[in-house]
């Protein structure tokens, strides 16, 4: 790879990603920058589901600037759909699948994948091809993959892998609430547990009249912050569903605990609006950017809302990240969940199967460079590859440190075929009857119950 | 009689909802070339049924049910039947102009070039006093108008006939006479033969060279309306013709020393005619039918009927004189006025050579 | 005339056999509209079995199994139905989704408010409010439903901000997390969004009444009320009637909105008929049980435009006997 | 034009226009708040104001220049307009012949479409992707039309049946006697007379193309003709964070087309003439 030309495109991807903080005027030019020495991937024609452009405009145009840095690169064509989350949970992959309608190569959550594991093609040859650089950057996260799995008989197989990574879920919160309620904000950051939240969110109550919010929407109810807060209890019973995928383990009693908590914050303490029981991150952090709200838990998704929105609070320090907080008396250092963006090969038949294997895996590559993961990282997620991660910290925001040290021994949520099913369909209206006051126990008893029955 | 024939209905039968109504038992109607039949009676007896079975509109039962000049045309289809038909409510199209309502059947028989079109429906627009309308839209005509351009519609084609279903119902008293005379007068200059469905008497017998009654899909008599009012084939022509209506009077005949006499409960009076007596010896019950006009108050006589008067209604030239005798009412009708009174006690005087008799199943005696 | 009867006979068969033609025609002629009737039919009704009727049939199929998106189907007998009546959220469902289908009363008010002030012939620049009066209609149910959640953001969003800058509400409305609020705002959006369709109908069905109608009963001096009650309703009430059963039935089976709202929540509270049918079909993958649904669904439907349905049926047939 | 033209009083004139407004204000005020956000900045967005402090074009920029949202405008144009003449070619002659017509069947065959019209459509997806892919109809825009008319079908035969069936009787008949056959009395005849109903229904029909999501989405691919609903879900909305701006100048850009082809389609309208009575 020519080193220059690897150079002017991590100034490029820096530029980009400064620019990106400033709104949606860039206008990428990947042409001048993407051109290099052809492949033999000449006459290929692969076909490429995206779904990690819908987070925002700027990962929309990176990917395409990635796509077209591939295609100039190998000489193969890529027909890109731009499809979105409400694809892979809902009806239209599972259909499209079941018509034959397949792509070649795809990128989507590695939790919603299991309901197609039938139509993928493992990777793991792919993987063991990998320059070692590369390989080492991403290894680490080949364990996790095949613990999400570990229901499957054949787990060991990498069917997805992963190319961002959204650790579930920092705090955000912004300093000059924090001076305005007269907390000293070094000997309190990072929040030390739960106990320690409670008395932060009491202090900054003075500053906001909610200034947390419990998110109570279906699709955010379960995989926000409550997961690792069952964790830091409970490591073995901190996903939905217990080991070997025979029964839920949501009437554990660390899920009592923690469920109680989160809903007491709302009921209880009244750190979390009104609006709790349909509540999303996504709101949460617009009232953290206009000042309604104080510390929240968001993730990267919300880091490129703050980017665009809140430009000088990011430069100037008033946005501050902080890792994910256990519960009081759980263990720290493994509260984390961890969701990944992951690629998928899709079986493919014919004469031509083995060259479209192959350049859906060269296509793959792409998105595991070291300027692209930056890329990426700076604008969704943060970068699969553990090597690059040293290059991203230093902003003011401390987004890059206060994720990666939650990330010492994260839990991940099973890939199950029910996955969508379990942790949003089934979940969410329990979750949401506990906020409106029904007993905890209760709901997540009736839960476990309906879990039970269709494992 | 060398006439041609203009339209032929032979055996018609036309049956509904697979047999269960018959619309047309079996109807016989011969129009000759150029005549105006009139086809009368109550609603439901099949007139409308058996003109649309000619214009092709219903699909009779028999296979050689309509003739037109000598064509059996059955099973043509309507547009190809060279019929012209009007009908109840105009049937304008209401996008088009009077002007392409009147061509519309020129238009759509491509046979005509613009100008010769032209001129026929400027002809025909002036005869029936249409042409300042030529422009507009048939919901900014009367309804006279409209039934005009809906015969104009029909005239301009110069069809082998026209068909004419209750073509003035829908308008007003004054209009329908002065469209009655007018459509008579068109007819005859046309001399295109015609059949003119109507349920209005009046209508009828002002309008018909033939009138056709028909009754439960069938026909009753075809005639002259002379002969349909003076010579009624059935009781059912008789009582359905003729306005006021014809005084029926269930009576029985007895001989009395060989002499025949008419008996029911308010007289008993000799049958001396012997035109009368004829068809009436061996009799037992018949109904006597007899026009108000036959009937007229008289000096008491042995042959003569007592009565009381009960109404009188003075129609101007005419009046009804309503009279009561033993529980039976009659009518009387007499040229301009009656010296009788409401209430009076008067004797009749029945004019039984020219009245009707009928036996128990209606026939004419 | 005694030579006509005499020529009868002869003369008829000579015809006859002259005009073979016309005999030949008969299957033609007699089967001609026939023919144009069973032609007509047969797009909508060739369309209606293969896609509408085939699916239903093998969802009523369906209904009686254990049916996974992929994987082998199981007979399970009445098990789906006897579990969705036991379900503990089946009357909040049931309510929900009667409550809703009565935003199309409400979308009767605003389409019929709109289109007799809009046919009145003192209102000046026609064609352009009827064009804007299309807009709700005019984008996708699933932006409006988004533009809807922008402005009635409890917190953010530009109504809270009105309604208590003006004194209407002292604390935001948190819309659709109060489970009162949640249903009736999903009727008010839907509602909003789908009036115009009524309206487009509606309108067309006023422009076709004769204007002489109304002159007549204006002569026989009929207040605008009874104008209304004697002339334009009966005029009207055929596409009123229509109208107001295609859009019951599409409130009812339309899912995008309501989902896009509130999820169905808080709770079972928003979780129509539809949404259910939804979650069980493709977030469960339970197509059995999504069938169940669904059947349900068609027959509270049913059931709901059952009145209007005979009204309907009897204004045709009014219709045709005039 | 049928209209009421009687001397309106000034009561009914106030009336008149006091509904007018209130109708429009319901539909106007969200509109043209949301008109207005479509050129504030991103940092504007949420605030409750009605003209931007800073006007901004970059949501415009980003939609046009990057997501080429002009295409997909076309694109929902021809579904639309596909949709529109597909529905006049099925349901017309279907719905003309139950309005008007008498055949064995008739109210059992009608009754078959009504159920039509109550089947939930989000369950129909998963036959009719797989029927498409089969037959080859997935990733075309005769695929899109075709399956639109599950939408368009029952509802064009129930308004124009009664349409149909209220128009003067023996219109056809007399047509025939006249010269035509019967297909030509439908033709010359019936369908001129439907005119206003069926400019309605066509324009219904097309906002069924125009704004469909649910097929639109799950029978096309990025290769195939994705109409600007599904660009909007992709761009705008299905992330689980909005792109509010974007989301707005779609939405305008998606809703403006509809309503001047109404606009300009109410010259039919204008032409409407008394139908019924005479």
């Amino acid at each position: 790879m020519d080193l220059n030309g690897r150079y002017s495109r991590r100034d490029f991807v820096a530029m980009t990603a400064g620019l990106a903080a400033m709104g949606l005027t860039t206008s990428l030019t990947p042409d001048l920058l993407h051109a290099q020495a052809g492949s033999d991937l000449k006459g290929v024609t692969i076909v490429y589901w995206n779904m990690i452009g819908v987070q925002n405009p700027i990962v929309k145009r990176l990917s395409a600037s990635i796509i077209k840095a591939f295609e100039q690169r190998t000489g193969a064509k890529v027909k890109t759909t731009w499809d979105t989350y409400g694809s892979i949970i809902g009806p239209k992959y599972r259909t499209n699948f079941v018509a034959g309608k397949i792509p070649t190569v795809f990128d989507g959550s590695n939790r919603w994948s299991g309901q197609l594991r039938s139509f993928l093609r493992p990777m793991n040859d792919f993987i063991a091809t990998l320059d070692p650089e590369t390989h080492a950057g991403i290894a680490w996260l080949l364990p996790l993959v095949e613990h999400q799995n570990r229901g499957y008989p054949d787990a060991d197989q990498i069917y997805d892998l992963p190319f961002t990574l959204i650790p579930q879920a920092p705090f955000v919160t912004r300093l000059d609430h924090w001076e305005q309620a007269g907390l000293d904000f070094d000997s309190n950051w990072p929040i030390r547990d739960t106990e320690h939240l409670v008395e932060v969110l009491t202090a900054l109550r003075s500053v906001t009249e909610y200034p947390y919010e419990v998110y109570g929407k279906i699709w955010d109810a379960g995989d926000t912050q409550l997961n690792g807060w069952v964790r830091s209890l409970d490591i073995p019973n901190s996903d939905f569903i217990n080991d070997d995928w025979s029964r839920s383990t949501c009437d554990s009693d660390a899920w009592i605990t923690a469920v109680q908590f989160y809903i007491d914050l709302y009921r209880k303490y009244g750190f979390s609006s009104p609006n709790t029981p349909q509540s999303t991150d996504e709101g949460a952090v617009e009232q953290l950017i206009r000042g309604q709200k104080s510390l929240v838990h968001a993730d990267i998704l919300n880091r490129g809302t703050i980017m665009r929105r809140m430009r000088r609070g990011i430069q100037d320090g008033t946005i501050q990240w902080g890792p994910h907080c256990p519960m009081a008396g759980g263990t720290t250092g493994s509260t984390a969940f961890l969701a990944m963006s992951s690629f998928s090969i899709t079986r493919q038949e014919g004469p031509d199967a083995a060259i479209q294997e192959a350049a859906a895996w060269e296509f793959i590559k792409e998105w595991l460079m070291p300027e692209n993961q930056i890329a990426l990282a700076k604008s969704s997620g943060l970068c699969a590859r553990r090597d690059l991660w040293e290059d991203l910290k230093g902003a003011p925001d401390r987004y890059i440190e206060a994720v990666t040290s939650m990330l010492d021994n994260p839990g991940v949520w099973s890939n199950h075929v029910k996955s969508v099913d379990i942790q949003y369909n089934l979940f969410a209206p329990h979750i949401q009857q506990a906020m409106q006051g029904n007993d905890v126990t209760h709901e997540l008893r009736a839960y476990a119950a309906e879990v039970n029955k269709i494992l | 009689m060398a006439e041609n024939i203009g339209i032929r209905v032979h055996n018609l039968r036309k049956t509904f909802q697979r047999g269960r109504v018959q619309a047309c038992r079996n109807v016989n109607l011969r129009l000759a070339e150029g005549a105006l039949m009139v086809l009368l009676g109550p609603s439901g007896c099949g007139k409308t049924t058996t003109l649309r079975c000619i214009a092709g509109l219903e699909q009779p039962d028999n296979d050689d049910a309509i003739w037109v000049k000598g064509r059996n045309i059955t099973r043509l289809q309507p547009k190809d039947r060279n019929l012209a038909f009007v009908f109840q409510d105009t049937a304008l199209f209401p996008h088009l102009s009077i002007r392409r309502n009147i061509s519309f059947g020129l238009d759509m028989h491509k046979t005509y070039r613009r100008a010769e079109r032209r001129r026929r429906v400027n002809e025909v627009a002036e005869l029936l006093h249409v042409e300042d309308l030529l422009e507009r839209k048939p919901h900014e005509v009367s309804g006279g108008q409209a039934q005009r351009v809906a015969l104009g519609r029909a005239i301009v084609m110069e069809p082998d006939a026209f068909l004419l279903d209750e073509p003035l119902a829908n308008l007003d008293a004054a209009l329908r006479v002065e469209m009655r005379t007018e459509i008579k007068r068109i007819q005859k200059r046309l001399g295109i033969s015609t059949i003119f469905v109507t349920h209005d008497q009046e209508e009828a017998l002002s309008l018909g060279d033939v009138i056709a009654v028909m009754k439960d899909g069938e026909v009753q008599q075809v005639g002259t309306s002379h002969e349909i009012y003076h010579h009624p084939a059935n009781f059912f022509v008789a009582t359905f013709i003729g306005s006021p209506p014809l005084n029926c009077l269930p009576c029985h005949v007895q001989t009395d020393n060989g002499a025949l006499n008419l008996a029911s409960r308010a007289f008993q009076l000799p049958l001396e005619a012997a035109g009368v007596a004829s068809s009436l010896r061996n009799q037992g019950e018949v109904m006597l039918g007899i026009r108000p006009e036959l009937v007229a108050i008289a000096p008491e006589r042995p042959d003569t009927v007592a009565a009381r008067v009960s109404l009188i209604e003075p129609l101007g030239s005419r009046t009804i004189i309503i009279l009561e005798a033993e529980g039976v009412e009659l009518r009387a009708m007499v040229q301009g006025e009656t010296s009788a009174r409401e209430g009076e006690a008067v004797h009749l005087r029945l004019d039984l050579e020219r009245a009707f008799f009928f036996d128990n199943a209606g026939n004419r005696l | 005339m005694a030579r006509q009867e005499a020529l009868h006979p002869a003369h008829t068969l000579d015809i006859s056999s002259a005009l073979p033609a016309a005999a030949a025609s008969r299957p033609r002629t007699a089967g001609s509209e026939r023919w144009l009737i069973w032609l007509f039919l047969l797009p909508t009704v060739l369309f209606l079995v293969l896609l509408l009727w085939l699916p239903f049939l093998q969802g009523v199929w369906m209904s009686f199994h254990k049916w996974p998106f992929i994987g082998e189907p199981q007979w399970i007998g009445l098990q789906n139905y006897r579990d969705l009546f036991g379900a503990a959220y089946f009357w909040t469902t049931m309510r929900v989704t009667l409550l809703y289908s009565l935003s199309t009363a409400l979308q009767l008010a605003l389409a019929l408010g709109a289109a007799l002030v809009l046919n009145q012939s003192f209102i000046r620049l026609k064609s352009v409010w009827r064009g804007v009066m299309l807009m709700p209609y005019a984008m996708p149910p699933v932006v409006v439903g988004a533009i809807w959640m922008y402005l009635l953001d409890p917190d953010l969003g530009m109504v809270t901000h009105y309604l208590l800058s003006w004194g209407i509400i002292s604390k935001p409305i948190y819309w659709f997390s109060d489970p009162v609020w949640a249903k009736w705002i999903i009727m008010l959006v839907a509602s909003w969004t789908f009036w115009p369709f009524m309206f487009i109908i509606l309108l067309a069905a006023l422009q076709a009444i004769p204007e002489s109608y109304y002159e007549l009963a204006e002569v026989y001096g009929a207040n605008p009320w009874r104008r209304f009650r004697a002339v334009t309703l009966p005029h009207i009430r055929g596409a009123m009637l229509a109208a107001v059963i295609i859009r019951i039935a599409w409130n009812l089976a339309k899912i995008e909105q309501p989902f896009q709202l509130t999820g169905g929540g808080p709770g079972y509270e928003t979780s129509v008929l539809s949404i259910l049918t939804y979650r069980f079909a493709y977030l469960s993958g339970d197509f059995g049980m999504a069938f169940t649904v669904g059947l349900l669904l068609i027959l509270v439907t049913f059931v709901l435009i059952a009145p209007f349905l005979r009204g309907f049926q009897k204004q045709i047939k009014q219709a045709r006997r005039r | 034009m049928a209209m009421y033209t009687q001397r309106s009083t000034l009561t009914q004139k106030v009336l008149g226009y006091g509904g007018l407004a209130v109708v429009l204000l319901i539909v106007l005020i969200p509109y043209g708040y949301i008109a207005l956000t479509a050129f504030k900045p991103a940092e504007e967005i949420f605030d409750v104001r009605w003209l931007p402090r800073a006007w901004s074009l970059d949501a415009w920029r980003y939609a046009i220049e990057f997501e080429q949202f002009h295409v997909y405008i076309y694109n929902s144009m021809i579904a639309g307009l596909g949709a529109a003449v597909l529905a006049l070619c099925v349901a017309v002659p279907g719905a003309y012949v139950f309005g008007r017509k008498q055949f064995r069947g008739k109210d059992v065959m009608f009754y078959i479409i009504v159920m039509a019209l109550l089947f939930p459509f989000v369950l129909l997806v998963v036959p009719f992707t797989i029927l498409w892919v089969k037959i080859g109809l997935y990733d075309t825009m005769p695929g899109l039309w075709l399956a639109y008319q599950v939408f368009i079908i029952p509802f064009a035969i129930w308004i124009l049946r009664a349409y149909f069936a209220e128009l003067p009787p023996f219109l056809e008949e007399c047509a025939m006697v006249y010269g035509c056959t019967a297909f030509k009395a439908f033709w010359r005849v019936m369908l001129p007379l439907a005119k206003p109903i069926i400019t309605s229904l066509m324009f219904l029909a097309f906002l069924v193309g125009w704004n469909d999501f649910l097929f639109s989405n799950m029978l096309t691919t990025g290769e195939g003709p994705r109409t600007a609903s599904v660009i909007i879900y992709v761009s705008a909305v299905g992330g689980e964070r909005v792109e509010w701006d974007v989301l707005m100048v779609m939405t305008l850009m998606a809703g403006i087309p509809p309503v001047l082809l109404y606009i300009v389609a109410q010259g039919q309208f204008l032409k409407t003439f008394a139908v019924r009575g005479h």
